[in-house]
């Protein structure tokens, strides 16, 4: 049943994503990226991947909007229409996708239990996550602690993304004098998005603070925790205008959040090598070595929470604080 | 090979085609940011291959719950992957917006021919 | 555990943990400080790995604690402390004599960023050469990458933008190729470490699934490396960046994709499939004889220096593919080899047009005439390191171009044919490096201006110790070949 | 006997609520412009989601799940509606007018779409 429903979802991934590469007009594009993220993100949780889609749906269906949109302010929504070349294209990624298609049939069939990948590796995290580290979560245990380099990396390339953004967008437009600076002000005239944004709010904050500290017992996590309390802020900067929303968090704040997230976590480690353990083995960090293990996997939670939320901002706010020229 | 059989490949397939509109956005328009959108289709694809391995039949998400009997759960692994796949695309996806919106500073266009043509 | 077992980490952690560090420094002088302090540091270390290997052993290390294939391994071997010694050195020599050329090029406030960005670019790469994990691999070559754009976007010309765009794009897809490769690979096998998927290939029956990830490996790896037909975000992206930033990258960012596809294939793939050394010989040296001679031509009539320089890059790629893919003890250690020395002197030329930079403003060739009266010193390093990417008997570059002759030779009937590809792609450079010894040497200058101006000494030393070490590693090179042996052993044995 | 007609309940629920999803993504299809259009996708977000969510509450009984469903359902009626007004009012605002009977506006109307 669920499979058929999965059938379904996944025919719409494919009409969506023709129509997001044949639609002319950018802004309808992008929208329907957003829809796209969604299905993704659905048919993620059909096939039992809780945090993946929780990530999808804030980061691809939230987040990514909001900064296309900052964007395609700037840069205009109308493609022009092209004459050659697609053609080879579509020879190209023909044979590309019957290639592929091809080998698929020597994959392992979705849902076999005798798929190499169910034999090797996973079988054992999920039988030591509760010895090691005592909670239910598996995705958050290997996330953070078994593959906790990886996430380190993570959050270094999410740190690159942002001095990226603020370094190339950190030279002021050309052409400025002519531009009359309109004071940003959002939707103040609008009550009832604001009033419902109000209410709304510090509800979502506070459903990112639960993602955040509860993730080590249900989906969630610190990506997502800071993810979703971007996504608050923006709302926030939309409906009060952006000025006001950097009044409440600065972008010093902001830019210390990420350097202080990234460093945190970092931190942890060097501390975990200082008392003798491997570079990010939390087991040294208290005498009983569960507990060192949620410790430092709380942390480091903590400090990608941070840098995820400070960055996501850093950019929206670089994006949304420049004047578009014409 | 049954119909089911062939069902059980149907992800794989959706990811190929996927893949390919993807891919054919970045190589065929000119707009820069319907190159980006291309791109990040593109690397959906991906993430969906990824997790269309994790399924275990009568599988449930990998959170262990006391008290269910002989528990089945999905893979793990490919999640934690494609949780950092995720967010390496957004990254990438705002350092390209940003080149694109100075792209427009300094050329005036975002399609790609007329860039050149301005050089 | 002492501080040798943390090497392999230590060398990843401590380029990564200073760029946010940077960030914070006020004033924002410190900045260039900080980042050449963290670059001497990572480049003492590989130093200290390279003494640790040289005796043909592999340093592990478990991330975190964990076992092999449940946590992330590193891994060092002779191979990985060769090119470690290429990343570090190059990133220390170009941030050395950074401060004049970028403080020329990037305003003060920015510069917290840039450097900040280089160092990222730094750990990524050495994350990329001492992981043992696949995935892990991919990630590292995110950071680098991401922080590589920042790099080249701080170019001053606009022209840069879209170059880097491009450099996005291409860099993207060759990643997330990487990605699609090695999902299958893990769909077959089960595990991500690199000795595991060895080791549990050869049980996989179905033989198309790993088939088609080779492919998508060899393809998108290739990309990132510039390997022939896919170079064309090359010389765009070298030519616009930052003069030092192309010091830093042309000397090593490909190599280190190149290397990872040497890994691969020899450690992986070679143990999978029967054929492989056909599919090599049919494949790969196509391609680099073609990417050889193709770009050494396009070099010959190409009018700015930066970009004949970069051009040159693509046809040393295809020296140390056609190397790789003789599937010869000779030819890897000549491949491994001209990492090294290539790295050498290309980093001296790039070092040696940030000089002329510093005082020309347009660096098409037409322009630079009578730059041997102005810059002396500086065109006499250029020569020196000229000298050396053509092969010059005496220089670093004569002795991998002379290994790789004999690796050729050894490959049988076909070797002469082969040995005179490389005379005549060596000859090729002799005509372009001509033309720009031309041009600084015999070209009559274009202003009335002929008093002498070098760069500034920093600039210049750094530049004059490159050339030297051009000329001293071709006199005495048995530490990069000593290495380069132990390489190329141990990737004929397969071992990891 | 008091569960059977529960379920009764919530099935009859659920069948109206998907009804009135049908029925919403129709006139999203059918109607003539914009402003019939969002009212008519305003059904999917008001009478279905209300209908949907009291139904499976009515399925889970008086559990956890149930009070997480209800919050859910609180959610989707204070935002959808919002998002209606201000679809409609950032159509207003970008100058389309709305249709008003004459002949004049409707020429005007149909020409965009």
């Amino acid at each position: 049943m669920i499979y058929i429903f999965a059938l379904f979802l996944l025919t719409l991934l494919v009409i969506t994503a023709i129509a997001i590469v044949r639609a002319e007009d950018l802004f309808v594009s992008v929208i329907l990226t957003t829809i796209f993220s969604l299905l993704m993100a659905i048919n993620f949780f059909i096939l039992d991947a809780a945090d993946v889609a929780l990530t999808e749906a804030a980061v691809g269906a939230g987040v990514t909007t909001v900064i296309f949109l900052c964007a395609l302010a700037l840069t205009g929504d109308q493609e022009k229409p092209q004459k050659q070349g697609q053609k080879v294209a579509l020879v190209i990624v023909s044979i590309l996708a019957l290639v592929i298609i091809y080998s698929t049939f020597d994959n392992p069939q979705l849902g076999d239990p005798d798929a190499p990948v169910h034999q090797h590796v996973a079988p054992w995290y999920l039988e030591k996550t509760p010895e090691y580290m005592d909670f239910p979560n598996v995705v958050t245990a290997i996330l953070s602690s078994f593959r906790g380099y990886d996430t380190l990396g993570e959050v270094f390339v999410v740190f690159a993304a942002c001095i990226g953004v603020l370094f190339i967008l950190g030279v002021s437009p050309p052409r400025k004098a002519m531009q009359v600076s309109v004071k940003k002000s959002g939707l103040r005239h609008h009550l009832i998005p604001q009033v419902v944004g109000r209410l709304l709010i510090p509800f979502i904050v506070l459903f990112g603070l639960y993602t955040q500290f509860h993730g080590e017992y249900g989906p969630g996590g610190g990506f997502q925790a800071g993810a979703l309390i971007a996504t608050g802020v923006i709302l926030f900067a939309l409906l009060e205008g952006e000025a006001e929303a950097l009044r409440a968090v600065p972008r010093r704040v902001l830019l210390g959040m990420v350097v202080g997230g990234a460093l945190l976590y970092g931190s942890v480690g060097v501390v975990c090598m200082l008392m003798g353990g491997a570079f990010l083995d939390y087991s040294v960090l208290a005498a009983d070595p569960v507990w060192g293990q949620q410790l430092g996997i709380l942390i480091i939670e903590a400090g990608v929470g941070m840098a995820v939320c400070g960055a996501l901002l850093s950019i929206f706010h670089a994006f949304a604080a420049r004047e578009r020229v014409s | 090979m049954t119909f089911l059989e062939l069902l059980g490949y149907f992800n794989y397939w959706v990811f190929a085609i996927l893949l390919a509109v993807g891919l054919y956005a970045v190589i065929s328009k000119t707009n820069l940011i319907k190159k980006l959108i291309g791109l990040s289709i593109f690397q959906s694809a991906v993430f969906l291959m990824y997790i269309t391995m994790d399924k275990v039949e009568g599988g449930t998400a990998p959170i262990i719950q006391a008290g269910v009997e002989n528990p089945v759960f999905s893979n793990p692994l490919p999640q934690v992957l494609i949780l950092t796949a995720i967010v390496v695309g957004v990254s990438t996806l705002s350092l390209g917006l940003a080149m694109v919106v100075r792209i427009k500073e300094c050329y005036g266009t975002i399609e790609e021919n007329e860039i050149l043509d301005a050089d | 555990m002492d501080l040798l077992t943390h090497l392999p980490a230590l060398q990843v952690v401590v380029p990564m943990l200073s760029a946010p560090l940077i960030v914070l420094l006020q004033p924002r002088g410190l900045a260039w400080a900080g980042a050449t302090a963290a670059a001497v540091v990572s480049f003492a270390i590989a130093i200290a790995l390279t003494f640790a290997v040289l005796d043909g052993q592999t340093l592990e290390y478990a991330m975190g604690g964990w076992p092999a294939p449940y946590g992330i391994a590193l891994s060092v071997d002779a191979f990985s402390a060769l090119v470690l010694l290429v990343i570090t050195g190059a990133s220390t020599a170009a941030l050395l004599a950074a401060k004049p050329s970028i403080d020329q090029q990037i305003e003060v406030e920015r510069q917290p960023f840039f450097y900040s960005a280089w160092l990222l670019v730094l750990s990524g790469l050495v994350g990329i050469v001492v992981s043992a994990d696949a995935f892990n691999i991919f990630v590292f070559m995110e950071i680098s990458s991401l922080a590589s754009y920042i790099l080249i976007a701080g170019g001053p010309n606009r022209r840069a933008l879209p170059a880097v765009f491009k450099y996005l794009m291409m860099g993207t897809i060759g990643a997330t190729f990487y990605l699609i490769g090695v999902g299958l690979i893990y769909m077959m096998t089960g595990t991500l470490n690199l000795a595991d998927i060895q080791a549990r290939l050869g049980d996989v029956t179905e033989i198309n699934p790993i088939l088609v990830a080779a492919g998508f490996i060899t393809i998108g790896l290739a990309l990132k490396a510039a390997v022939f037909p896919m170079h064309v975000w090359v010389p765009n992206a070298y030519t616009h960046a930052p003069h030092m930033v192309t010091v830093f990258l042309a000397a090593c960012a490909t190599k280190v994709a190149l290397y990872v596809l040497i890994r691969f294939d020899y450690m992986i793939f070679q143990t999978t499939f029967a054929e492989h050394q056909i599919q090599f010989a049919m494949f790969l040296m196509p391609l680099a004889i073609l990417g050889i001679l193709m770009a050494s031509a396009v070099a010959m009539f190409e009018g700015h220096i930066k970009k004949l320089l970069g051009s040159s890059s693509i046809a040393q790629i295809g020296y140390i593919l056609l190397g790789v893919s003789f599937v010869s003890m000779a030819g890897l250690s000549a491949s491994a080899m001209h990492i090294f020395n290539h790295a050498l002197a290309k980093g001296g030329l790039f070092l040696a047009v940030a000089c002329l930079a510093y005082r020309y403003r347009d660096l098409r060739l037409s322009q630079l005439g009578g730059a041997s009266a102005r810059m002396p010193w500086t065109c006499a390093a250029f020569v020196v390191c000229g000298l050396s990417l053509i092969g010059v008997p005496g220089t670093a570059g004569f002795i991998s171009k002379w290994m790789l002759i004999s690796a050729a030779l050894e490959t049988g009937p076909w070797g002469w044919g082969l040995v005179a590809i490389i005379l005549v792609s060596s000859l090729m450079a002799v005509v372009y490096i001509w033309r720009i010894v031309e041009a600084l040497y015999f070209q009559a200058p274009i202003e009335g201006d002929t008093s002498m101006s070098e760069a500034p000494v920093q600039l210049l030393f750094v530049t004059g110790l490159v050339a030297l070490m051009n000329i001293y590693f071709g006199l005495f090179p048995h530490i990069p070949l000593e290495l380069a042996n132990s390489a190329a052993t141990l990737l004929m044995e397969g071992s990891l | 006997m008091i569960d059977l007609a529960l379920d009764i309940l919530s099935w009859i629920l659920l069948t109206i609520g998907g009804v009135c999803v049908l029925i919403g993504g129709i006139g999203g299809l059918r109607l003539p412009n914009f402003y019939t259009r969002i009212h008519a996708a305003s059904l999917t977000d008001t009478m279905a989601t209300l209908l949907i969510f009291i139904g499976i509450i009515l399925q889970a009984g008086f559990t956890l799940a149930s009070l997480k469903l209800f919050a859910i359902m609180l959610f989707l009626l204070l935002t959808g509606p919002t998002a209606t007004y201000a679809l409609a009012n950032a159509a207003l605002l970008s100058g389309l007018k709305p249709d008003t009977g004459t002949a004049k506006d409707k020429t005007k109307e149909n020409a965009p779409e």
